[in-house]
């Protein structure tokens, strides 16, 4: 018996036919993973699914527990038992998490919300995935991460049983993951469905029961996961196969590039300390991964010495050994940084404006010719870099918004290599993005370095540090508690030293939450 | 809970504004020796601050679903000309002249917030138009005279007083409502074991209410009593208060305003919510119309000019941010006030009109300035 | 703390004046409170100069406010005029009934109220000085088509949300319609300038020439600052002098034009007349003393006793014994663009 | 590219607005039985539009970076009228005393965009107080009183006109330019093999603009010429829109608008592009004044009330968003065209007052509906 079912599904946006004849299935109480490149069409999928896409956008059906349905609204599919959790975060930070854990559904009386019974009930929810929270906090002053469990509880809350989750793991650490996975277990053991999309194929290995691929909007297989590997599922998505995932070579250290020297940054919003006395040095042609669990203060660390924080700051930084003073972001670039951030949306990307203007909105000096944009010039370099980078797009002018998440990430990389930097900052560099695009940007990586470039990858994906560092920095309260050379670090090893030493990594982690 | 939460963003918000508030008070004090705090020149300051104060209420709305609505001077021109024409051409009763007035309002709020909501225009766009069309109707069906004068009833929700007795009793009622819903409150959190603060704190802050309250009263009963057009300010004022913190409806639009992707995505019928904004600001506008029309005890054509203007500048005196999501009621009366306070403190001290502009203007823009200077230090 | 407020019919007997004329016998300054519609507008500018000099000469100080055109605010002034607890006030209303609520407000304090240049109707006003603003029409309609007895007329209104600019309409049609109907005189447009707005005028003139080919004879704007707006369409028309253009408040600007020939006429209301008159009359309300009114005008409610004073046709010829005699402007400032040689004798 | 683009979006967008524009065009015609196309008339119309649109070009930069000014119309009237003094008065020659107008229009854009930009001050706020103080302090310093009249030349900055063979000779000048831009830009995206559209469309293209160009000369000269306010606006406009889509400065304006967290990121100094977009409108506006002042050879105390609110209609109706990053300068010069058209049209026809109100707020709302509408089609 299924508990859904999508018949020949087919969606077009101008230019593009998102989803081409899918069909797709899944069984009552199952937790069924839904995969595929970037621009596969899996969130559009799922956006037809919850009425986003409201009936008569698509052509199809959706067959849910037998009955035929027909989603005019979110509302409906709501009705219909179907709760999702969209990969772009969809929460009101100005309002607490408690407001967007319930909104549109708030327990009231008589039309008037019943606030204490609204607190309580998000503290009893939070509580059961384990976030101590104070729900009356308002959701923009959390970290990422927390605001995506915030998204999850609220997903719970409508007691759904079909639960959809987009990429719910692209912003959380080892440690939350498996909380979350916990958390899904729990409700399959109650019944409940679970779509669940994702790129960490370890995730869908170790979770899923079924596995559905998608490849360019059309639906490839479905298997049970028991005749699945981690490669088949690959060779599905890519339609090849890949060899190896982290395509690592040794490489000959050069002189030093980067040295910071008793480095501290101040939160601008508490006066608490986030980074604390921080010294270490970077080297031409190596990859220094930065590992450390959610809110151990990488980003602020980075971002400061980006000139980007708000925070104040206080230590040395020198580059080629000279001593530099970095202000704003313009000082960082002159002085050959490169900062990808860990929010592409936020930080990375003008969502209106084409893939052109984007991908050259930090090298734009380079394209002016007396006082001038050279146009031709600035195509022909766009142009270069897409295809450098296989960004799939429309076309130059195609406006970045719609582009899937992985390619608006190729976007921002190309960006910032159009800057041709001596140093260049990864945070979260392949946060949502697919294997196959991940493995490109890997060897982009390893090239980059070949020729020279000092690359620092902040990542919370544990397999990507091991797999691609020369050396790993693991920071924890705002200090570096620990260094490894690509040899000698292991998994646990590394979750040890994020922990703040202690035995096995994982569950104290979780502890830690 | 929320009221809590609400008072404290109020501290947090209009503290600087109250400081401000306080400031000017304390300056123009002085400088018109005492006249400026006399009960009767608060009894003005409350009078001439009812109609803006009235219009802000709904643009708060309005701005925190990230909206904006310029036609409101016209349509208070044009509500109040109607409610006029049907006294003094067709004598109605002030009761239906007043009620339709206020429909004739509401209708207009429906037009535009059907414009905005179902027909995707710029809210800035439809209510900027309407600026015009609204004026140019009052200009059409007044044939651009000034219509006067008004019943006697008409005339008294503008100016008449609430009798002493009467003053004190709502006040003791007010009162005695803060005690108990304060109880209550507490009761019930510490049923459903919800942390509690301090007995003291709460009782502390219900008290220091009650005692405001009554000075207001007292104050106000020094002179004629409290002004009706300010009576009908606070009535509206607690009603929306309560609209915007208590209802799924007031929620909503902090919600739309602060994301309406997120709002859209939680089933929120957005469009439902933009077209009500608009109805519920037009029928204010409706009764801003009135009051003037009885404050003046005459319909004219350039009624309301650019009082728009006005109320979106209190809203943002009080802490509403243009950009939507964030703002309060209280905050924007407050606003209303400081605003009013300017005009009528220079107009006391006989400033010359030209140092009028410039001092208002730039106290406008210090205040904002200080509010945002204080915010970023805490 | 805070001053008594206690209602003043309980203080004084309600006997109008009373209880000032007794401050005023005890020597006390009498405090007189001007309430001026615009003064965005320059006229109100010498109105208030010559007021406030006359009234210092009569021992009393004046506390002027400035409405900027709109009722609301006026009302307020006047309240706040009162609670500073002036003995008399005069008020150029903005608009003549809706000031109705400030006299009221002001007569429940016992304090006398004096309209000055527009009535205020349906209240208990204690004196009206004025020139009547429809005669004001009249006159700029009856310079006008005896200049130009037969043709091509365009009437460029005030600010439609203004009352007076109705009145001046009014007064301008009581002249031309009667022509009219003879078939002498043929209407060609009417168009009203926003605010009194220059550039409003300018426009319409601008566009009006264009519909007609230039085929207007005169221009019937109802003040000088339009005026000036009509005059520059037509100069650009190479028509400036040869259009006759009527106008009103004397502006320096216009009486320069008037003098240049590129303006037929305007309406000169001897500021200084109805300035000087009404401090004098608005002092004697303060002490309670009697006025001798030359006539009374029936507001709606009551008898005003009314002082009228004659608004004063000006144009080419009696520049120098009007305007230049009453110093309301200086011979130089007048005759400025004037070369000395064309210049009358002083 | 960004041209082809630019001109793309420029059809996409003024599309429907071009067709409404026609339309107008033709109602009016007929309605003038031929009087509204008559070359002499259009003379009129792009004359009184020329304030509006130089506003226009600087509110479209100010509103693609997400701000707003409601100073101009105060800044208008104040920087005219210190022309008008520094001549009339102190009797400064025209070139000194224009130059001093504009500075001073830019000063107070300094002002109030250093304000906004390091202080943190909503523009809102600012601009708000500004219009205010700005029409205080000419209330001070002109002492209420009409300054007028002005020396010849100044007077020619608004009425004069360019003589028939340089009007000719300035258009053949760009034609030819335009095709000389057209081939150098080929051969180039030949050498970097780019695709290239075909000769035809490209050469059409420009042939179309030479035509249009000949053309709208061709109608000015038969009436006096080209009218030297509308060429100030078209220098203007051709110069701003070059910055707009040819330099970094401009596509950071963009940049801001869209993103500004992006842009701080990309190492686009923010305050300083922001201080600098006020300052250019408030240069413009400078410019703005002096052109009203030499149309009506005169400041008066109330020239330029409520000219934002048209500049900002003017932006909008061209397609600009009031929440930034998206505008072009060409769509708010037509905007700019469309709403004084209606002006023009309806004072032309005679029509009465409150119908002008009407009938241009109405169409105001239409004009951008049918816009969206469309839009929303393709
Ligand atoms: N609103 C939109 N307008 C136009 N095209 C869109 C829109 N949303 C998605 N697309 C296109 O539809 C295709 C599928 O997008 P979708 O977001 O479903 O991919 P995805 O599988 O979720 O990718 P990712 O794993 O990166 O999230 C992509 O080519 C994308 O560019
Ligand atoms: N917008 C914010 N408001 C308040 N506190 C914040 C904000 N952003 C981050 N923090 C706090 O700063 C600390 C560091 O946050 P952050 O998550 O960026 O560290 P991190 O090591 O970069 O984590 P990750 O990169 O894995 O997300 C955490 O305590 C977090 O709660
Ligand atoms: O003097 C005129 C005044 O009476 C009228 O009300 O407004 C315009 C002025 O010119
Ligand atoms: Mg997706
Ligand atoms: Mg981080």
């Amino acid at each position: 018996m299924y508990a859904l079912e999508m018949k020949s599904i087919t969606k077009e946006f101008p230019g593009v036919r998102a989803l081409d004849r899918v069909t797709f299935s899944v069984k009552k109480g199952e937790i069924h993973a839904l995969c595929g490149e970037n621009g596969a069409g899996k969130s559009t999928l799922m956006k037809v699914l919850s009425g986003v896409y409201p009936d008569g956008t698509f052509t199809g059906d959706i067959i849910v527990n037998g009955r035929k349905q027909r989603f005019k609204s979110i509302k409906d599919s709501e009705k219909a038992g179907i709760a999702i959790i969209y990969q772009e975060l969809a929460l009101v930070k100005e309002m607490t998490v408690g407001e967007n854990i319930f909104l549109g559904n708030e327990p009231k009386t008589f039309g008037v919300i019943d606030w204490d019974t609204l607190y309580l009930e998000a503290r009893k929810w939070l509580k059961s995935v384990g976030l101590e929270i104070n729900p009356e906090t308002k959701v923009k002053n959390l970290g990422i991460g927390q605001q995506q469990l915030v998204e999850i509880v609220k997903a719970l809350s409508k007691n759904s049983d079909i639960i959809i989750l987009d990429e719910p793991t692209a912003a959380l650490t080892e440690a939350e993951v498996s909380l979350l996975m916990e958390m899904l277990r729990q409700l399959r053991k109650r019944g409940v469905t679970c779509i669940y999309i994702s790129h960490k194929l370890n995730e869908v290995m170790s979770l899923a029961d079924s596995v559905t691929v998608l490849r360019d909007g059309k639906t490839v297989a479905t298997h049970p996961i028991g005749e699945l590997t981690e490669e088949k599922i690959i060779s599905l998505m890519v339609g090849r196969t890949l060899t190896e995932l982290f395509p690592y070579e040794p490489k000959q250290r050069g002189e030093k590039v980067l040295e910071v020297k008793n480095f501290s940054v101040y939160s601008p919003y508490q006066n608490k300390q986030v980074v604390r006395d921080v010294s270490f040095s970077l080297h031409k042609g190596e990859i220094l991964g930065i590992a450390g669990l959610m809110g151990a203060g990488r980003t602020e660390l980075f971002t400061s010495i980006f000139g980007a924080y708000e925070g104040k700051k206080q230590g040395e930084i020198r580059i080629d050994g000279r001593p530099v003073t970095i202000k704003t972001q313009r000082d960082a670039i002159e002085s050959g940084i490169a900062y990808v951030s860990e929010d592409r949306k936020k930080y990375g990307l003008v969502l209106d404006m084409s893939v052109r203007k984007n991908a050259t909105l930090a090298a734009l000096d380079k394209m002016i010719r007396n006082g001038v944009i050279d146009e031709a010039a600035e195509v022909s370099t766009v142009n270069r870099f897409i295809e450098k980078l296989k960004v799939k797009t429309p076309g130059l002018e195609a406006t970045v918004n719609n582009l899937s998440g992985g390619n608006q990430q190729k976007v921002v990389l190309s960006k910032w290599l159009m800057n041709e930097p001596k140093i260049l900052i990864l945070d979260e560099p392949t946060r949502g993005i697919d294997v196959g695009a991940k493995y490109e940007i890997y060897k982009l990586i390893n090239e980059l370095v070949r020729q020279g470039m000092a690359v620092v990858m902040i990542s919370s994906e544990l397999p990507e540090v091991l797999g691609m560092s020369d050396r790993i920095l693991v920071m924890a309260e705002g200090r570096i508690v620990g260094e490894l050379t690509h040899e000698e670090a292991t998994q646990e090893k590394v979750m040890m030293y994020a922990t703040g030493g202690g035995a096995s990594g994982k569950t104290e982690a979780v502890l830690s939450i | 809970m929320e009221k809590q939460k609400l008072s404290f963003r109020f501290d947090i918000r209009a503290y600087t504004l109250v400081i401000a508030l306080i400031f000017i008070a304390v300056l123009f004090t002085v400088l018109t020796d005492g006249g400026f705090l006399t009960s009767r020149n608060l009894s003005n300051l409350f009078r001439q601050m009812s109609v803006i104060s009235i219009l802000a209420i709904g643009m708060t709305l309005v701005i925190v679903a990230a909206q904006i609505d310029l036609s409101v001077g016209s349509i208070v021109g044009l509500t109040g000309g109607i409610a006029a024409i049907l006294q003094v051409w067709y004598d109605w009763g002030t009761v239906p002249a007043v009620l339709v007035a206020i429909l004739a309002g509401a209708a207009i709020g429906l037009l535009q917030g059907w414009l905005v909501a179902y027909k995707a225009v710029p809210a800035f766009i439809v209510t900027l138009g309407g600026m015009m069309v609204w004026r140019g109707v009052l200009l059409g069906v007044s044939k651009g005279e000034t219509v006067a004068p008004l019943h006697e009833s008409f005339v008294q929700i503008g100016q008449s007083y609430l009798p002493y007795v009467w003053g004190y009793v709502l006040a003791a009622i007010m009162c005695a409502a803060i005690f108990y819903g304060t109880a209550r409150r507490r009761q019930k959190r510490a049923r459903l074991q919800l942390p509690l603060n301090s007995a003291a704190s709460d009782y502390g802050k219900a008290f220091a209410y009650a005692v405001i309250l009554m000075g207001f009263t007292y104050m106000m009963n020094r002179y004629y009593g409290i002004p009706i057009p300010m009576l009908i300010v606070l009535v509206l004022g607690l009603v929306f208060l309560f609209i915007s913190t208590k209802t799924g409806f007031g929620r909503y639009l902090y919600a739309i305003g602060g994301n309406p992707e997120a709002a859209r995505f939680s089933g929120i019928n957005i469009k439902a919510h933009m077209l009500s904004v608009f109805v519920m600001m037009g029928a204010l506008a409706g009764v801003a119309g009135v009051v003037l029309t009885g404050r003046l005890n005459a319909a004219t054509v350039g009624a309301g000019q650019s009082f728009e203007l006005d109320a979106i500048a209190a809203c943002v005196i009080g802490g509403t941010s243009l950009a939507g999501g964030t703002g309060s009621i209280v905050g924007s009366i407050i606003g209303a006030l400081v605003m009013v306070s300017l005009d009528n403190g220079m107009s006391m001290m006989n400033v010359q009109p030209f140092w009028q502009y410039i001092v208002k203007g730039s106290i406008l823009v210090f205040a904002v300035w200080l509010d945002i200077a204080t915010k970023n230090k805490s | 703390g805070c001053g008594q407020d206690a209602r003043p019919q309980t203080e004084s007997a309600a006997k109008p004046g009373e209880s000032q004329s007794q401050q005023a016998a005890a020597g006390k300054v009498i405090k007189i409170g001007l309430s001026i519609d615009d003064l965005r507008l320059e006229r109100w500018q010498h109105d208030r100069d010559i007021f406030i000099e006359k009234a210092k000469e009569l021992g009393a100080e004046v506390d002027v406010q400035s409405a900027n055109g709109d009722d609301a605010t006026q009302l307020a002034q006047v309240e706040n005029m009162l609670s500073k607890g002036v003995d008399v006030i005069v008020i150029i209303p903005h608009n003549s009934e809706a000031m109705a609520a400030a006299v009221d407000a002001a007569r429940k304090e016992n304090v006398p109220v004096l309209a000055y240049d527009r009535l205020i109707t349906n209240s208990d006003v204690s004196a009206y000085v004025t020139f009547d603003n429809v005669r004001v029409g009249e006159m700029q309609a009856e310079s006008l088509t005896k200049l130009v007895p037969k043709g091509n007329y365009f009437l460029l209104g005030g600010s439609p949300t203004d009352n007076n600019a109705k009145l001046f309409r009014k007064g301008q049609m009581n002249i031309i319609q009667p022509l009219v109907d003879k078939g002498d005189i043929k209407i060609v447009g009417d168009q009203w300038a926003k605010d009194w707005q220059a550039d409003a005028a300018l426009q319409i003139i601008e566009n009006a020439l264009t519909s007609t080919h230039n085929n207007i004879d005169a221009i019937v704007a109802s003040n000088d600052n339009t005026a000036g707006g009509a005059i520059q369409a037509l100069a650009a028309q190479g028509l400036a002098g040869k259009v006759a253009v009527s106008g009103q408040d004397a502006d320096l600007a216009a009486v320069q034009r008037i003098v240049e020939g590129k303006q037929a006429m305007t309406v000169y209301k001897p500021i200084k007349a109805i300035a000087t008159k009404s401090a004098e009359v608005a002092v004697k309300l303060a002490k309670g003393e009697k006025i001798e009114a030359t006539t009374t005008m029936n507001n709606g409610k009551v008898d005003v006793p009314t002082i009228l004073l004659d608004p004063i046709q000006v144009d080419k010829n009696n520049v120098m014994e009007t305007i230049i005699k009453d110093g309301f402007h200086s011979f130089e400032d007048v005759y400025k663009n004037v070369p000395e040689d064309q210049r009358p004798k002083r």
